[in-house]
């Protein structure tokens, strides 16, 4: 079973117990970005995140469909911010969870690379002096 | 023919807008919306890249475009 | 920096705000070990937990040292439950933190296959009908 | 010399206590009390393996143990 949700606001970490199906697996891994204070030695005040909703939850089905060609892993979760997150706070939450702890770990990590790679969302950063989408430019 | 395209990220501040709407004459290919939408904003064609996307999938550029498609501008995503 | 508890109750996943330092590390991979209710097709009425207590910190710092010649990772964390664990709950909470994702899923995985490995715990599981030491016989 | 030696897990249930105390006429090594640990508890060799350590650290087998050692049996471990 899969979640994948877009959050405006706090990311709980209260996860749905039927994700957890704490009777089957034993493991979960999670990966949890928080927004750093500082970064390329500039202040962050806050990102912005911007979602094209539609076609995130499009990629994400066809990224959980290429993980689980690889991958027996019975479980993934994907909880994203949108708007404004400030430093400290949750961005992502990604889990995999499975039986066995490698697959786990694999799951997890592919899903966080490919939502990195491919999964239509902006981030743009307000920083002390001035703001800049990431990644736009070379 | 009437094409929406919805504009995301920094691609959305080029185009000025969420949604704009192109006009074309005749059948075209997304590769052909994409050198119509460089030379109405050149600034697209500064980007490390402009995917583009119909129906919420990445197109290769040879895809040809109807009035019904849901068009969008990608630009490099950063997500997480 | 460095958390290894041995956790006689249940295991907060209130995790001190020191470990996290929200502000200078991007990510954070978890692994969340828990008591599944079935193993080897019969039903698991409970764990028990034993542990070396002063060796498992000795074998940790051990690890830690290990960990860090291989992986630039700022911050580990391991809490284990000891004592009677039921299904559903969690045994073990094993954590690293970095700037990098990749460092940071690296770090937690071997955490958790050197705590597999060499860590003096010792797992009694109670299933209906009777209990074993599990791995302890060939 | 009397030697200490901590039990845990399943070689906790065979020895019969946690802590327990083996008497040499002379110095040995780690193999020379794994020994007579086997020879007096049998059920002790019949595990997958028995590891032996000294002061919190595995030992390899040719160590010399004293009387202020920490001496502790360390069957297959199971955490996580």
């Amino acid at each position: 079973m899969d979640i994948f949700r877009l959050e405006p606001h706090i990311i709980s970490k209260e996860l749905p117990e039927e994700w957890l199906r704490k009777d089957a697996h034993g493991g979960h891994v999670f990966f949890e970005g928080t927004v750093r204070g500082i970064n390329n030695n500039r202040r962050v005040l806050q990102l912005e995140f911007e979602a094209y909703e539609s076609m995130v939850f499009a990629e994400l089905m066809r990224i959980s469909k290429i993980i689980r060609e690889k991958i027996d892993v019975p479980s993934l979760l994907l909880l994203h911010r949108t708007g404004v997150v400030k430093p400290g706070e949750l961005a992502v939450l990604a889990g995999a969870s499975s039986p066995h702890r490698a697959e786990a770990f694999q799951a997890c990590e592919m899903l966080m690379n490919e939502l990195k790679r491919s999964v239509p969302i902006w981030k743009k950063e307000f920083f002390e002096g001035g703001e800049v989408w990431v990644s736009a430019h070379p | 023919m009437k094409i929406k395209i919805l504009a995301f990220g920094i691609s959305r501040e080029i185009v000025g807008n969420r949604e704009v709407y192109l006009d074309f004459e005749e059948e075209i290919s997304v590769t052909q919306l994409r050198i119509e939408l460089f030379r109405r904003y050149p600034k697209l064609s500064e980007l490390g890249e402009l995917f583009i996307a119909q129906n919420c999938s990445y197109t290769q550029g040879y895809e040809l475009v109807s009035a019904e498609d849901e068009i969008a501008l990608i630009p490099p995503v950063s997500g997480g």
